[in-house]
């Protein structure tokens, strides 16, 4: 079992510069802990903006979606998120994947579809899974991550006692997502059998190009736990601290009064849906809110103006990201492509008998 | 006056639903990881009473009973099984488990290939299906191939009570999902079923009656009739072999082939419906197996392509019956009934 | 467009005592149409035990849900609903056939499989439909009729105007349907798209032998509407006069603001899940709790008290009741089965080249 | 200068995207109760952009942009069929539609026999499948093989840009539910569309390449592939006929075997998984029908049996190519590459 290590993409960068020597403190924390937070949401955004570039030189295929406007979002949920705790998150995972403590390596060598990547090179941008951090999962189907991490809650119960220790399972989804039908299966299920599990809504107010006013007969999301008697939350997912300690909230009372949590975390999708959108059905004016809002430039802002960084301090930050995520593509471009020979590796995973593994135009039996 | 020789296993004549719940509660008893969870199957015993007294003996975090919601609990149950837990599913019918089929076909077949191998999902999802009950089209059907087409399934339909034990603990045991294919014609059948350990292996098929003339490929409830049309036919003196699929994926194509290469005749009896069924791949895989040895066209038999109507009368001229496959293996083996 | 007509179930009998000659009234209803709701409640418990009967004898088949103790819900939510509304029910249906104004004949007819039923004998118990009385279907698996009766709902709003004379659609489902997935996506697309239609959870308390505590987080299922900004009203469903008021508003609202209500109705199954089900599972206690709610007896002594009826005249519709019921069976018995010959009757509307067409054990092409 | 003379329709080449969204714009235009349904088919135009230009032309009611909610909303447009609209649904790819498939598959398909021929369901729904795209295992798949099993459905698959016109055209004015089923990987293909009213009838195979050696069967993606290697084999003097299914329900089992009785030789070419897929159904259907005159063992090109990778390594390994049935085209008619 994992013990609570904290991510190693936040671990790195703060060895370089330790805390005690840091001065000032923001609404209680601590100036070295916000600047980590900055690093991660810097990390992030460098990540995807690079991830995007890699698409457009066809380096990366398939679909592509970025987390770009939901940094504060990100690193907030992560920061709470323990490590023993269990992660389900949609097809929009990358910055998961990396504030899990997946390195961006691994994150863009599986962008390459490369057999480095998080998950050999299989699942591509929407299925990053580690079992070792606990990322269950990318999710491309909408909603399909939902009732696997209730049954990760549920599975939960048969093996520990609730409590300050115990674990628990955080479910991301979008708000276009609260309109399927797994969303109310599973829900119901959690209340129903009180499982320890938050399932937190990343409402950027758009599924693809809808907005959740036209896709949600309740638009005010967290509301929809009360179906389940599970209590509704919402949170300004442009604050990071503020989605931390919410999301702490949430989970302490999964894991210790196994009560489900449904936290709403608002925020903005920054570009199109995906890297290949233009995004041309959102206005000037939505368009103009969103850029408004971002995240990153505006908590460097806040952190410049109290001084806990200063201008080229932020950049310092920036570059090192910058660096980061370049390493990370020399990484990806250097590490090979999975083998032909090696299709069938994962179909299964108890052996048996007369499993196909016939490639195209082979003959249906040997012996003919 | 305890002994401890090794003895061939007692053997006892009992039906094919009571070798399922035996076979349940011994899989519960050996490990704690096992749960079994579906709608109905703890306080009501299961429609088919197939969990009957399990609830009872095991207390409701082994028995759960689950709201109506097939794609919430069997999703539910694949997330337990990605840390370990074996869950054993009842969906109710196959009819319902269209509601299921984006987590079993989407999720649990796909994780662990698409997670490039880091993780498994040891899961078995129970369910009958099969017309002849007057349930009408919407619970009436056999949808077997649909589950049989996608890798990352294991698909079993057993005939007999042995078998259904003997695979349902090796479904249970392996670390993927398996598909547990019933039939509601079969839960009262009896058959000689020994004791103890029994563990099949997923992925063969098996003669279950030799013969030299023709082989009839059939599965589940059909290899019954299989068996029935072909003592009948021995009156007649024709020697038909039986082959059981008894797994429908991975398909055991060398047993079929070899049956087929030695009587020069196939017929295949099958529950669903004719076009892109089972008997498609079986017929297919015959044509392209042993070409040179085979001295007529393989038939299938199999059900008429109609949403299947209540009325007895329209579902009995609808179903596939041990006459029509009489006629046909006459037919393919050009030989005239006796009576005529 | 059919206009609206009363059922003929109370037609028929209403007119052997004319209204005029009723000497009291209760709640502010005439004397009449309470005798009549009680034959109407009267008729179905006759034709359900008939049906109970039946089956025990063979003669019908498959599955087989009784109505017996919701007679008051039934008969107060058709007495409601208007011949140019829609209706979707579950598979528990037999009453609402009748209610519609589906002769018993037709009824046990369908339940017999024959050509003279509601449809044609393909059906059977879980699936009677009706064109002409727009009983737009029993519908067996769980949640099935929910998305195709919000359709109905969204193509009257192509082809009318809201107001009063505006046609709506009603659809029933259980207490333990209220948890499959169906449930939320429709009611989200009705309160999205203003519909006008009301969805009425039968809460009879129990799905086969699960309670709503046991199914539900949120037992009180009206309260479900929230999640879709849907109003939820509960109602006593042993009460048929409220039950049909309760169900009048809805419509009201739904027909002339196109918002669409939930509405529960409370009821009690008086016997098994189907016929086939001795109920082990339900403690003494409830079962007296359901019988002495038993609405049929319940109301046949609220009349007799209020002097609507006397017992002689109560036993009078109660034998003519048992009348109609036999006099079906004998039409039942003497209706011809479906012929072979026309087993592909309807598989498509629109004939095609090809369409299969061959029996069991026919070779695939004609030209061997 | 305007003449009123019966002429030839005037053709012109266009993408099949093209003539997909010329064909729901005439017919919108031509009936009122045709409207358009699906997720993002309005504000966004479309995943694939078939509905550019609709939502402006035609207004929120025509087409209409429903949440995520594939059961809702298709069950929806069953009921608007119901009473006599023609919904024309869009999933956004066939591996969405299994969360709608109890609508589709136990309730349109169904309703009309179940309820004694007194409703039909005119509904369309179109949705693209196939890989090769890099979308990964659950955005990749090919699950036709699962419609065209079921009674009550029509299921067709065009392969050209004349044929996305003439078979939609024919599924929107059919009084069934018809499953149309595109291909991502043909959208941008150009082909010559005819101008005007075409309506092609469903349930007909076509020959669309004649040739006397051998018979590739082939439908959407596949015939492309099929119709260019044929082209290549050519030069080493092999002549080859293709048949392009189109239909998968009804299947035109005559067209197929007339073309295997003439040319003694068959290899299928399906995008799906190889085990129960279309092409067990084609091959078994030949080994049936014209058994007599078959030559050789009929042959199927199909994807290897893996979800599919990501990895575009993996991706082109699993999927069948132009390559790989040249291969298996000699290999069935025992010929040796020419320049090897
Ligand atoms: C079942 C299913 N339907 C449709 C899609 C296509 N799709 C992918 S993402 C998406 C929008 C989801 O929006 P939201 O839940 O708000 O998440 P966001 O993209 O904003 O993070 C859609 C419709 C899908 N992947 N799965
Ligand atoms: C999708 C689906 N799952 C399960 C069933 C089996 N089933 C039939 S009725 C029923 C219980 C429904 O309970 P409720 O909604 O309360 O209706 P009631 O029977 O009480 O009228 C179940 C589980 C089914 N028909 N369809
Ligand atoms: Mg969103
Ligand atoms: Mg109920």
């Amino acid at each position: 079992m994992a013990t609570n290590t904290r991510p190693r993409t936040a671990d790195s960068v703060e060895q370089a510069e330790p805390q005690a020597a840091e001065p000032r403190e923001q609404r209680g924390e601590p100036a070295g802990q916000l600047r980590s937070y900055y690093e991660r949401m810097s990390l992030i955004r460098a990540f995807e903006l690079r991830s995007s570039e890699m698409y457009a030189r066809a380096k990366i295929g398939g679909y592509c979606h970025l987390n770009l406007g939901e940094e504060a979002t990100v690193v907030g949920l992560m920061e709470a998120l323990q490590a023993r705790d269990y992660l389900f998150v949609g097809y929009r995972d990358h910055g998961y994947a990396l504030m899990r403590g997946l390195s961006p390596e691994r994150v863009m060598a599986e962008l390459f579809g490369k057999t480095t990547g998080v998950s050999g090179g299989r699942g591509g941008s929407m299925h990053m899974y580690d079992t070792e951090t606990r990322l269950f999962g990318g999710y491309g189907i909408v909603g399909g991550q939902i009732p696997p991490a209730t049954g990760v809650a549920l599975a939960l119960t048969y093996r520990q006692k609730p409590g300050a220790e115990a674990e628990a399972v955080m479910c991301l989804l979008g708000d276009g997502t609260t309109n399927i039908g797994a969303f109310h299966e599973s829900l119901n299920l959690a209340g129903l059998w009180n499982l320890p599990i938050v399932f937190v809504v990343v409402n950027n107010k758009l599924g693809m190009g809808t907005t959740v006013e036209r896709s949600s007969a309740e638009p005010e999301l967290h509301k929809r736990g009360a179906s389940y008697r599970i209590p509704g939350v919402r949170v300004d997912g442009d604050d990071v601290i503020a989605v931390r300690d919410a999301a702490r909230a949430a989970l302490d009372q999964a894991r210790t009064l196994r009560r489900p949590v449904l936290l709403e975390v608002m925020c903005y999708r920054l570009r199109g849906h995906s890297v290949v959108d233009p995004a041309r059905y959102r206005s000037a004016d939505d368009t103009a809110v969103a850029q408004k809002a971002d995240p990153v430039p505006a908590f460097r802002a806040t952190l410049i103006a109290a001084g806990v960084l200063d201008e080229a301090a932020a950049d310092a930050i920036d570059a090192e990201a910058d660096a980061r995520v370049t390493a990370a593509v020399e990484f990806a471009e250097k590490s090979p492509d999975p083998s032909p020979d090696d299709l069938f590796a994962y179909v299964y995973a108890t052996p048996v008998a007369n499993a196909p593994s016939a490639l195209p135009g082979d003959p249906v039996t040997d012996a003919l | 006056m305890t002994t401890e020789m090794r003895t061939t296993p007692a053997i006892r004549t009992i039906t094919y639903r009571q070798a399922l719940n035996e076979t349940l509660r011994a899989e519960l008893l050996r490990d704690e990881n096992v749960f079994l969870i579906g709608e109905e199957i703890g306080v009501f015993e299961g429609s088919y009473k197939i969990t009957a007294g399990l609830l009872a003996e095991f207390g409701p975090q082994r028995v759960v009973d689950a709201p109506i919601a097939e794609e919430g609990f069997v999703g539910a149950a694949i997330g337990a099984a990605m840390v370990g837990m074996r869950p054993v599913v009842e969906i109710m019918t196959i009819n319902f488990s269209l509601i299921a089929i984006d987590q079993i076909v989407n999720h649990a077949a796909k994780m662990r290939s698409m997670y490039g191998g880091q993780v498994a999902v040891p899961m078995v999802i129970r369910m009958p299906g099969g017309g002849g009950q007057q349930l009408a089209a919407t619970h009436s059907q056999n949808l077997e191939v649909w589950y049989a087409h996608i890798p990352g399934l294991k698909v079993v339909a057993p005939s007999t009570p042995a078998d259904a034990k003997a695979l349902l603990t090796a479904a249970i045991r392996d670390d993927d999902p398996v598909i547990f294919l019933e039939n509601l014609s079969l839960y009262s059948a009896k058959g000689e079923v020994p004791d103890g350990e029994q563990v099949a292996e997923i992925g063969k098929a098996a003669i279950v009656r030799t013969g030299t003339d023709l082989s009839i490929v059939s599965y589940s409830r059909g290899t019954t009739t299989a068996l029935e049309v072909a003592r009948q036919l021995e009156a007649e003196g024709l020697s038909i072999e039986v082959v059981d699929l008894r797994s429908l994926r991975p398909l055991d194509r060398d047993t079929i082939c070899a049956s087929v290469r030695k009587t020069g005749h196939a017929v295949v009896f099958e529950d669903d419906w004719l076009s892109y069924g089972i008997g498609a791949e079986i017929s297919a895989t015959i044509g392209e197996g042993v070409f040179d040895f085979l001295d007529a066209p393989v038939r299938r038999v199999a059900a008429a392509e109609v949403p299947l109507p209540y009325a007895k009368s329209l579902e009995l001229a609808a179903l596939p019956s041990a006459a029509a496959l009489s006629r046909v293996v006459r037919e393919v083996l050009n030989v005239a009934p006796l009576d005529k």
